[in-house]
């Protein structure tokens, strides 16, 4: 059985809907356990006292913000390439979620900058490019809204999606280059564990597992909606012609 | 229960307001909209017969 | 190919064609900023490079809906798509018509302009260097802006939104020659970034935007 | 074919020869403009084929003329475009030589529509494709284009036309689309979701 | 009258009708400055309230042909001008919408943006108050920059270089009030000759730009 | 009276009273169109003076639809300015009802005329002042226009139209522009300097 059969509308509601209740729970789960064990039951800092909790949100959500475009980006190219319906519909699916991640690491990471470094925000190039990323957000987001042909839009904002990207790396190097920064370096992959302690490295991880599957599980449910909205349409269009 | 945040009390509870503030609306809005057109299209499905 | 540029060209200077509007507004925003931060020469100077090449980009920016919008309004543009021309040709031509029509009376007019926020000496050259390679990467990655956006009533706005981020790097490279070179610093590293950008979306960036605009015409 | 994603006309087919004219009617929003700008190649068929799309110069609702170019300078753009037709004689068959020097936008609805249909002549292609040509024009200046046409057919070419009112061209063919109307079926793009 | 106002209201947050997008332009000026004159905080403070009231008006600015265009063009203006409404009332209503929808939205914005370029601590309420009074004066301001160029065809630039002089004044007061309150300093004077400007412009502005309109109709 | 400056026609006068159509008639560039704009009120006389202009609703080349909103929107709009028509009648009249819910920019020209049509009925005006008002419309269309102005002329209103094609509407009087057109003349701004 090959992966495409997912990409027929009714096939991938069907499967969803089968999994949907499984993953809303999990997400739930892990959300709960991760933040909960990492509000309540983790030491402080030496450092940076209690704010170190704050990773807990900031971490999973700047991770998901930066995978949400990703498999925008690999939906447009589907899209582009195999022309399946439901990939084009689950990266407009996915944009709004990616975007709430985006905002959640900006918020989070300004509130936490504000007794680390004495400021909201400062032109440090990770939160730079944060914020650039939030405006191809919102950019992809509004062409969505503005064209009116599902078809059309679907092409225009995969195209628009492929080109941002390769612009948004362009900013990335840009950004570096501009200004040196204040932002701790990446220290999350598995060989240097080391960087975080691992009493936060656990709950940390449970949270990230949180953020994922309710991202997935949001992304599922968005394009089933979107899949029914794009059905709805398509059942008025014809009865209006009858 | 709750631990003692100390002096950061405001930054960390602030962070983990906005946070759970923006996550529960966007399932919310999400869900939603999710019955709303589910219901929409079950009523044209049905009109369909 | 050549008489469509020509065309451009004369309908830009035509009444109404927009030509030199570009460059107002230029001036306009550089007149506009010692209101807003206070007269103050030392300040103006170390913000002078910078202010000259967001004005510059906003100044492109505003200009890009003329691109497409009139020849889509009036039906030139379906009767463009059916002639002997290849979209990618007509895209390359617009954006060199916007280029000639915006971008280069701003490069030209940006030495003078530097003058009202008293630019320090050595930066002249590199603020004109750094515009003459800069704004033809605008000048493209607007007209992609202006495909996807046209057809819709008064894209205006939505197509600044689209554009702007994508024009985040070329901003960064351009303001910073131009920053170290009024401080008289070494320039090539960010010079050489900002031609390697620009010359990449020259190359690449009309097959993108000829794709958009045959989709738009569907 | 289909347009905004609804299909609009099916099993329709037919083929034109050179010397013949084939006049499109039907009543308002049986699909003519649909029909004419999927065989001027603007938007593809969502079944079929036409072919000899290369060979078709399209006049569409609107005439593309720039109203801050004059007269001549519209009709030589477009004459450049297409490699180079004789303004002149276009100017003189649509009785425009007067109004050579005339901006396009201080001229009256009949006078644009006619140097759209100007236009035509210097594309120098043999299949004219064009969406109620006559809209606006006064009895004489309907007389100037069904000559216009004529001399077209007689000289080798092909017109296909959608219009409401009766051109005064007896030899041209009629097709009524509205019989070709699409059953109610699912929108183009759309049938994955039915 | 109210009908006029609703359907305007409503037509701008329709798809493509621009709501939002002057504030996401406002954001993307302010978001610009720091990458042309560089990241270092202390001058970006500084130039703070200055940069902020010159985005805020730019994105004024650049919504102001969208007043009147869209109606000119499909031939609404036409019709309602000839409709039983007092010509004042629609350049008065038209005003109100662009208010509504572009400068309302920067004023609830301005304070969140002053953030970014870290302005000082007084000089939030300052910043939001003074654009308060002064962005009505704006829309005004622009609404008969708007009827002048109606119908020119993208008369956009052309409109930014007129209104853009007369926008100078309210710029000033508005910006010194901005810069004095984030300095701590006293505001009255400039609050009050803002103030005044304001409902001057208010008050005597719509029976010109209903006399331009009538003009450009004729 | 004057397009450009141009003066265009001269020594033209009509009254036209309750019941009554008048339709104009001439070739291209004429002067219709500024007749009709002055009558509208849109542009004043060069020399001489409408009266009346309070009474007349105005319908010209173009037809004020906003595409983003939907047919009865439209209307709604227009019925609320004018102080409230009956918008479902003057759908119904136009055949629009299917319609109703179809954003106007998605409809096609012949649609399209027809709801700038329908909105002369939600004014309320008892003078209808039209140019070119079936430009686009089928047979059938301008078959349910013609209904719509008798049934105006029957209840006291008036009409004024413009127009190249013949209407079935045999009770209008007829009045052909092309013989008041204006001597070639200074441009009418212009007089104080020759
Ligand atoms: C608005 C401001 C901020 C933004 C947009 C932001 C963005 C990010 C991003 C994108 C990551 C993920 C990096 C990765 O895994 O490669 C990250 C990680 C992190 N951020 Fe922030 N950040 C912000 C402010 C702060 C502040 C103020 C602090 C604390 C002083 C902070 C501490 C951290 C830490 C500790 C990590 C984890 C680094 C790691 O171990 O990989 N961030 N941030
Ligand atoms: N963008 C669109 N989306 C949905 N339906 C559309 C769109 N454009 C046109 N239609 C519909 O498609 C049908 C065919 O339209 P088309 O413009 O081809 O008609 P037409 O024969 O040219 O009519 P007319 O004589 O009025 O010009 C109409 O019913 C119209 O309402
Ligand atoms: N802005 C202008 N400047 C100069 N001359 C103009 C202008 N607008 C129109 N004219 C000329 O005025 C004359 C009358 O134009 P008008 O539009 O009234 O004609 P019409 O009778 O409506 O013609 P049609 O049947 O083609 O619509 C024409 O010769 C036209 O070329
Ligand atoms: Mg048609
Ligand atoms: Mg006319």
């Amino acid at each position: 059985m090959s992966l495409w059969e997912y990409a027929n509308p009714v096939k991938f509601i069907a499967t969803t809907d089968r999994v949907l209740p499984a993953l809303a729970w999990a997400a739930a789960g892990c959300l709960a356990a991760g933040l909960i064990w990492g509000f309540f039951f983790t030491p402080d800092d030496f450092r940076q006292g209690s704010t170190v909790k704050i990773i807990y949100l900031h971490v999973p959500s700047a991770l998901m913000a930066i995978n949400g475009w990703l498999m925008m980006l690999v939906a447009s190219l589907i899209w582009i390439v195999r022309r399946h319906h439901v990939s084009a519909l689950a990266a407009r699916a996915a944009a709004p979620v990616g975007a709430t991640m985006t905002v959640i690491a900006l918020a989070t990471g300004a509130i936490w900058g504000q007794p680390m470094w004495g400021t909201y925000w400062a032109w440090d190039p990770r939160l730079t490019s944060f914020l650039i990323l939030f405006l191809f957000y919102l950019g992809y987001m509004a062409l969505w809204a503005a064209i009116e042909n599902d078809d059309t839009a679907a092409d225009l904002t995969s195209i628009l999606c492929l080109v941002g990207s390769v612009f948004a790396l362009l900013s990335r190097y840009a950004v570096n280059f501009w200004n040196q920064g204040l932002h701790q370096g990446a220290s999350l992959s598995l060989d240097k564990e080391e960087n975080v302690a691992d009493v936060f490295w656990y709950p940390l991880l449970v949270s990230i597992a949180g953020f994922v599957l309710l991202f997935i599980a949001l992304v599922f449910l968005r394009t089933q909606t979107e899949i029914r909205a794009r059905r709805m349409r398509a059942l008025l269009a014809r009865e209006r012609m009858a | 229960m709750m631990p003692d945040l100390g002096k950061y009390a405001d930054t960390v509870l602030s962070a983990y307001a906005v946070s759970l503030v923006l996550i529960v609306a966007l399932v919310a809005l999400s869900v939603m909209r999710a019955r709303k057109v589910r219901r929409a299209l079950d009523e044209v499905e049905g009109r369909r017969g | 190919m050549i008489a469509l540029l020509t065309r451009d060209l004369r309908l830009a200077i035509r009444a109404g064609g927009g030509f030199g509007l570009g460059l107002a507004f230029f001036l306009i925003v550089v007149v506009l900023v010692p209101f807003g931060v206070g007269p103050e020469t030392t300040l103006l100077a170390r913000i002078a490079p910078g202010i000259l090449w967001v004005g510059a980009l906003l100044a492109c920016l505003l200009s890009l809906d003329r691109i497409f919008a009139l020849d889509w309004e009036d039906g030139s543009l379906d009767l463009l798509a059916t002639a002997p021309l290849p979209m990618e040709g007509i895209v390359t031509v617009k954006a060199a018509a916007h280029w000639i029509t915006t971008g280069l009376p701003l490069v030209l007019a940006a030495p003078a302009l530097g003058l009202l926020l008293s630019l320090p000496g050595p930066g002249y050259l590199w603020l004109f260097l750094s515009l003459l390679i800069g704004t033809p990467a605008l000048s493209v990655i607007g007209t992609f802006g202006a495909a996807l956006t046209v057809g819709l009533k008064r894209g205006g706005l939505l197509l600044s939104l689209l554009v702007l981020p994508l024009y985040v790097p070329t901003l960064i490279f351009g303001a910073e020659v131009a920053r170290r070179g009024a401080d008289g610093l070494a320039v090539e590293t960010p010079l050489l970034m900002l031609a390697g950008l620009s010359f990449g979306a020259v190359a690449l960036l009309p097959f993108a935007s000829a794709a958009v605009l045959r989709i738009n015409l569907r | 074919m289909s347009r905004g994603g609804v299909p609009v006309l099916e099993g329709l087919s037919f083929v034109l020869e050179a010397g013949q004219a084939l006049v499109l009617r039907g009543p308002n929003g049986s699909g003519k403009t649909t029909l004419i700008r999927t065989i001027a190649g603007l938007q593809p068929p969502l079944e079929g084929r036409v072919s000899g799309i290369e060979a078709v110069a399209y006049a569409g609702h609107q005439d593309g003329l720039k109203t801050s170019l004059d007269v001549v300078e519209n009709l030589a753009f477009w004459a450049a475009v297409y490699g180079g037709g004789d303004v002149e004689a276009a100017m003189a068959r649509f009785d425009l030589t007067d109004l050579r020097d005339r901006l396009a936008g201080n001229l009256s609805a009949g006078q644009k529509r006619r140097l759209g249909l100007a236009r035509l002549l210097v594309t120098g292609r043999p299949v004219w494709v064009l969406d109620e040509p006559t809209v606006s024009l006064d009895t004489a200046s309907v007389g100037l284009f069904a000559d216009a046409v004529k001399a077209h057919l007689a000289s080798g070419g092909a017109a296909l036309m959608a219009t409401h009112i009766d051109l005064g061209l007896p030899e041209a063919r009629m097709l009524d689309v509205a019989p070709y109307k699409a059953r109610p079926r699912a929108r183009a793009e759309d049938e994955a979701f039915l």
